[in-house]
């Protein structure tokens, strides 16, 4: 009978693209769970000041609580800093726990996207890589970058990005044409599952190397897992978004409600998804929340 | 309409100084027949695309330029083209349609749900998919002529409402996620599924591959299955196009209202009319391309077509269209959009560092441009 | 006046005029450019229509011609009341205009300008075309005709002389015919002999039972062919005389508006 | 020849010619618009440019105002080889020019137009600014002055009938002046009063010792201030006449180009 | 030039049917004072600034309209606006620039590398910034001048340029990120820094905030700590420009140039200095855009101001500029920028589904502008 609880989400992510989706799903679910009243702010594309501007935005409306990504913490952290002197309860999501703590939020929940291209990085080189292209759909954009870095640092051999776009025509040609002309290129990662992955599998089998070219992908996607399933590609990484989602709305529902708060950071990644596990995926994957 | 013959007695009043009338004017210079082929806009575009298929017969991997390799670039340009040549043909009429790219998503869209929520078949679905589409484009034309506002300003707020709307209701559609999937399944058993995805001339080119003609794959199967689906279309759709422009009525009507929609309407040209009915045709040939990817992927999202509005006016710009109307071809756009799939996609066959990447399309498309128009300057003597 | 009905064209009714308007008012926003006009055409007449600079001429024109919509006022066509929507309304009831602009399309070729809006086709749909080859001929001969001898009918309208470009309008408006045909200023960029073509064409037009406005500020011109006069100033009717009313000379001092031109002109040694 | 040299501005030789060209060639592409053309233009008169429709007068006056460069011959300002890189060079060099189209901005006002590129201004620096008080009442009295009574001088050139736009053009050229003044067809959109008062201005201007070109179809205008007479014909010179050479007859027939025409012209009652 | 003095003869050879000099004219209605107000383009946007603050006033939180709010939402206006503005400007002389967006992050890594590689003073920082990015301006300027291409073509190579040196630039100075960062630690000792970054007239908020004037935070200080220098910069630039473009030379020479490029030549106005000019004036605001950026987020990354040439053309629409040039205002592109931040920002504060947002800004824009169009119309009684 007090006053209802809202909690905002401000995602760097737009809300057309599927992963920064996932997030949303979980943040809603647990908001219909908890029966308080969430808001999610995206900026229209991948743009610091227009991120910073939601935030304080968000401030302005004293909300119970706000999550938020962190994908450039010089940028972010003003507004970052005038939400906590209000008081306003934080949580980071998505990103790096030591990032979290540079802007002053003490909890965060998510992957480093470095560590978890490095963990890709090794998964490949296991499979016995030694020359990788790392597909990056949006190049420029840090999150991404991060990834590419941390895979080549894991993998090892020769990592060249190639950079694409949000076409999957266009993105399939580009790999295709790479691999064409260099025969020696034995491994390709893609930093999105639903542009990149999957063109990335057809691309391999348009050219008639299925097998010999090992294909992985960042995130989920029913058709990429699909791919895993059938052994056209090798996993996929999975940071489980649907909990980057979910855990902080439930945290900061708990904070308003009892004051309960978790004492450190959660980790809700990097786990590998292989052949094995992942049909059993697909289902929940075509329902936005793996 | 009465037409007045007034030749008899007109005709003995002709002015007597004229001189008889001959083939040669003293006025007019001799003129080769290659100046005289090169004056025509569409073939200004042909000097930027040789020069950039030279700088990557120079600089690129000879897998470039196999026949398979052809096809990889052929692809996006002609999914690219589709939308290009019918924006050209809008531009020419003195519009602009920045929705196309949001309305691959929205059509794809519509497509999904006609075909997969509704089970219609194929061709039913892509009907419904056109239609949609084309309502879309009148309702754009029809505030455009009746407001008299730019069509800039129209079509984009067309370009942010048909995005959300796809966002909205992809997620409606498949209970929440942002992809819909299912469209190999839905559309295997059609008679119409060659025609809209795969390649086409398989046969000839297995033929072809049997006797070695064509590079061929270890298991025997040509390296380049066919011609992919959308080239033929494209081509088909730039010579209907082209046709229409050149030899129609409604090609000069387009000329007209593009040219001066004051002077033509003036004219008796129904411009209103002409503008409407080429906002329809952009819509289409966007529902379309979306209809060609998703068959081809398999699947569509809420992102498909992200900026391919804006590609499309590069590519008819690069093919000479005037961005004030009145003026352009259909070929080319065609060329434009050739000359825009070669530079994006060759540069993946060189060895260039990729972070170059945008240096590198931006300079190539300035440069083509450039070499273009002064060819086309140099030849037909305009300055 | 001497209505000469060539057979196979009569008019509607000699009786009822083609054009009649009353009382017609234009404003554009708080410029009023018309403000109360009459005036009536027809059949086999011409109608001169005089004033000086900014009188609103050409704005009444375009009302005719169905470019503007008039704010108030009575325009019957073959004495019923009409509305045009717009210039093909104008064209298709038969009223055909060449404009002080001459709106012609300066990218397209003097072909594709002389037959726009009403190309000649060949061929079944969906192979129907214009047949370019016979727009060409007609553009050609219509021009030398009218005293033009045009190098090259695909040359763009824009690079032609401002004589060359009216004779193009005229040409085409006299090609296509109609019931009435509203000439503005057609002489003003003409050569001494294309000039007198046109007057030619009036004459012309007139004997096969047409109705004709020629808006033009040369007494001589209205006067050889005009059959009656009427005369705008500031926007309204200055009054409407037949050609055995008035005399050359008070027709010039009422196109320009006073006698004191009188001293002008001799000052001139009455070249005007 | 009366030259009569006003105290203050004396021409600055008499003997050598302001403008002299030789022999002109200008080709568009594959178009010959001029073959060979020449004339000379002195101080304190009028040259009048005469020809019929495509005759290549337009070309020839925008060559000699630095809109195009000519493709070969000779160029002589005050008798020595000029260039023009553009249209600043030949207004810098004190040629002002009225051209054909008028070179007006349609959605600027009146003032606007009247002043462009050459706007008096008032002020300091960083705080200097155009005068648009002064160049509003400037603007409504010399097109007072030209016989136009403009309604607002913040109206719209485009807005503008024909004739009053046509007007700005001139009185803008009168009124800044120069060492030679080009009237491309001046009249042709002007009513009498108008007319009257631009020969007027052609007169004056000559009085005070400038060079004037000026482009025209109707004789009369031509015979009542010309001194000279240059006829061009399909882009040559078909010669230049003194006043007192020729007979305004004479005249006539050869801007029309032949004897043809006198028929027409009876047939008209001589009111071409 | 010796202005030729016909006023003695001439005066008595006026016409005399010209009617005595009235202020009144017979032919003129009678207008109100409001109506003559409304004329002005100027004053046509703020209709649609009404319509979309009514909207949020009943669907939005109360928290939009407090003070804080609206600085908020000005800041990002402004920062766009300082770009719209010049790129108004820009347009009604008739070109066009869509290498601004990507000028942001090239100018911010030019900053960063002599503030933060070079240790440069922040004066001398800013001074190389602009000057780089004004010597940009102008290679864009003389190639449309020379090549006579369109603008749009032309920026549009040096969009991809401009973004793809910046994203190879960063990488070199920073060593392999896309992100450069330490702008703070670098500038925190200028005298200029106030200039460039955080909140002006902070004392006068704070002896406000003292006098419960305007709302304070638990600690006391002001909730609104000021008004975001962007916002300053932003009035004062767009006074600069509706000065200059209202009451200068130079003002009228843009307004020729773009109304019609050939016909002021003729009339001997520069036309390829006044465009050089502008597209100096517009890199030299991107760059502007770019330092009062990364100086507010003390970071700069190769994505910063993507897209933001679109939004500077949408926001000067909105204001009434003319797509074709020669027509426009700096104050129409002022209120643009407000009514886009305003509907880009205060959907946060709604109750909306981010899911919708885009339907939701595509709506507003367009109603905002029929609505500013149509009032605009009905005003004047233009048709
Ligand atoms: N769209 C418009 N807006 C405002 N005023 C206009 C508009 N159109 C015309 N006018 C004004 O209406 C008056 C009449 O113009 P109109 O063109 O009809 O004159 P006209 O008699 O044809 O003159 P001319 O002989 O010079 O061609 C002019 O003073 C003009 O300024
Ligand atoms: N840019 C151009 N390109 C091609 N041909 C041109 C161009 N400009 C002019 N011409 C041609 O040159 C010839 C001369 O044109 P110009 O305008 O000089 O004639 P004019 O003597 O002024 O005629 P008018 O009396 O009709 O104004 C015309 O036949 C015209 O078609
Ligand atoms: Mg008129
Ligand atoms: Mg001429």
């Amino acid at each position: 009978a007090d006053k209802e609880i809202t909690i905002i989400l401000v995602d760097h992510g737009q809300a057309a693209d599927p992963f920064h989706n996932v997030i949303k799903r979980g943040a809603q679910d647990a908001a219909k769970q908890m029966g308080i009243h969430l808001e999610v702010r995206q900026p229209q594309n991948f743009d610091m000041t227009q991120m910073a501007n939601l935030l304080t935005a968000a401030t302005n409306q004293h909300p119970d609580g706000i999550i938020t990504t962190i994908p450039d913490a010089d940028a972010l952290s003003g507004p970052i800093h005038a939400a906590l002197a209000q008081g306003i309860p934080m949580i980071a999501t998505n990103g790096a726990p030591s990032t979290a703590h540079k802007v002053g939020i003490t909890i965060n929940v998510g992957q480093d996207e470095r560590s978890a291209g490095i963990a890709a990085g090794k998964a490949m080189e296991a499979a016995g890589g030694k020359k990788a292209i790392c597909v990056n759909h949006e190049v420029g954009n840090s999150a991404l970058d991060d990834r590419c870095a941390g895979f080549a640092e894991g993998f090892g051999g020769s990592t060249k990005v190639l950079p694409t776009e949000l076409d999957p025509a266009t993105a399939k040609s580009k790999i295709e044409a790479t691999l064409r002309s260099d025969p020696s290129i034995d491994t390709v990662i893609g930093l999105n599952a639903t542009v990149v992955g999957e063109t990335a599998v057809e691309a391999v089998h348009d050219l008639g190397r299925t097998g010999k070219v090992n294909v992985a992908s960042f995130d989920l996607s029913p058709g990429m897992l699909k791919d895993v399933e059938d052994g056209t590609a090798l996993f996929v990484v999975d940071q489980q978004p649907y909990l980057q989602g979910y855990l902080p709305v439930l945290f900061l529902a708990q904070k308003a409600k009892y004051g309960l708060l978790p004492a450190g950071d959660i980790a809700t990644g990097p786990s590998l998804i292989r052949k094995d596990q992942a049909g059993k995926v697909i289902a929940l994957s075509s329902q936005s929340i793996r | 309409m009465n037409t007045v013959q007034i030749t008899p007695e007109a005709s003995t009043a002709a002015p007597p100084n004229a001189p008889a009338p001959t083939s040669k004017d003293e006025r007019l210079r001799q003129t080769s027949f290659t100046v005289k082929l090169m004056r025509r806009p569409e073939l200004g575009a042909i000097g930027g695309l040789i020069l950039v298929v030279a700088f990557f017969a120079v600089t690129a991997s000879g897998s470039m330029f196999t026949l398979n390799g052809l096809m990889t670039i052929l692809n996006p340009s002609a999914q690219l083209g589709i939308i290009a040549v019918t924006a050209a043909l809008l531009m020419i009429g003195g519009e602009f349609d920045l929705s196309i790219g949001s309305m691959i998503a929205f059509a794809g869209l519509i497509f999904g749900i006609a075909l997969i929520q509704f089970h219609l078949p194929l061709g039913l679905a892509i009907l419904a998919t056109l239609v949609v589409a084309g309502l879309v484009g009148a309702l754009n034309g029809q505030i455009v002529i009746r407001t008299r506002l730019p069509s800039f300003i129209v079509t984009l707020a067309f370009l942010f409402i048909l995005r959300g709307l796809s966002l909205v209701g992809l997620k409606l559609a498949t209970g929440g996620s942002t992809q819909m999937r299912g469209f190999r399944a839905a559309s295997e058993n059609s008679v119409l599924t060659p025609l809209f995805s795969g390649n086409a001339f398989g046969g000839l080119f297995r033929w072809m591959a049997a006797h070695h003609i064509i590079e061929q794959l270890p298991d025997g199967s040509p390296a380049a299955p066919g011609v992919p689906i959308a080239v033929v279309w494209f081509v088909i759709i730039t010579a209907a196009i082209t046709w229409c422009l050149l030899r129609t009525k409604f090609g000069n009507w387009i000329f007209a209202s593009g040219g001066d929609a004051n002077a033509a309407r003036n004219s008796g040209v129904p411009v209103d009319g002409v503008k409407t009915i080429l906002f329809v045709l952009t819509a289409c040939s966007a529902a379309l391309v979306a209809v060609l990817t998703v068959m081809d992927a398999g699947s569509t999202d809420a992102m498909r077509g992200t900026q391919k509005e804006f590609q499309a006016v590069i590519a008819a710009v690069i093919g000479g269209c005037l961005l004030t109307g009145g003026y352009g071809s259909a070929i080319g756009a065609f060329f434009g959009s050739i000359i825009f799939g070669i530079v994006s996609i060759g540069l993946s066959y060189t060895n260039f560092d990729s972070d170059w990447f945008q240096v590198f399309l931006g300079a190539m498309l300035l440069i083509a441009v450039i070499f273009n128009n002064g060819l086309r300057r140099r030849i037909t003597g305009e300055r | 006046m001497d209505q000469a009905h060539v057979p196979g064209t009569p008019p509607d009714n000699a009786d009822t005029p083609l054009i009649e308007i009353r009382d017609i008012r234009k404003d554009f926003g708080h410029v009023i450019a018309l403000a109360g006009v009459s005036l009536v055409v027809r059949a086999g007449e011409v109608l001169c229509l005089l004033g000086d600079n900014g009188a609103g001429k050409s704005t009444l024109i375009k009302t005719l011609s169905g470019v503007h919509q008039p704010s108030s006022g009575h325009f019957l066509v073959d004495g019923k009341a009409r509305h045009f929507a717009g210039p093909r309304d104008a064209l298709n009831a038969g009223i055909a205009t060449v404009f002080q602009d001459l709106a012609m399309i300066p990218l397209m070729s003097v072909t594709r300008n002389f037959f726009m809006g009403r190309e000649p086709t060949k061929g079944m749909f969906p192979f129907r075309r214009v047949d370019f080859e016979q727009c060409r001929h007609v553009t050609h001969d219509e021009m030398r005709r009218i005293g033009i001898d045009v190098r090259d009918p695909d040359q763009a309208v824009g690079t032609l002389s401002g004589g060359e470009r009216q004779c193009v309008a005229i040409a085409r408006a006299v090609y296509f015919g109609a019931k009435v045909l509203i000439l503005d200023e057609p002489t003003s960029a003409l050569g001494v002999a294309q000039t007198s073509m046109v007057l030619r064409y009036i004459n012309l037009v007139k004997a096969k039972g047409l109705g004709v406005i020629f808006i033009t500020h040369n007494v001589r011109h209205a006067y050889a062919v005009g059959d009656s006069f009427t005369v705008l100033k500031r926007g309204r009717t200055l009054g409407t005389f037949a050609k055995n009313e008035i005399q050359m000379d008070a027709l010039q001092t009422l196109m320009a508006g006073g006698k004191e031109l009188q001293e002008l002109s001799t000052d001139l040694n009455g070249t005007v």
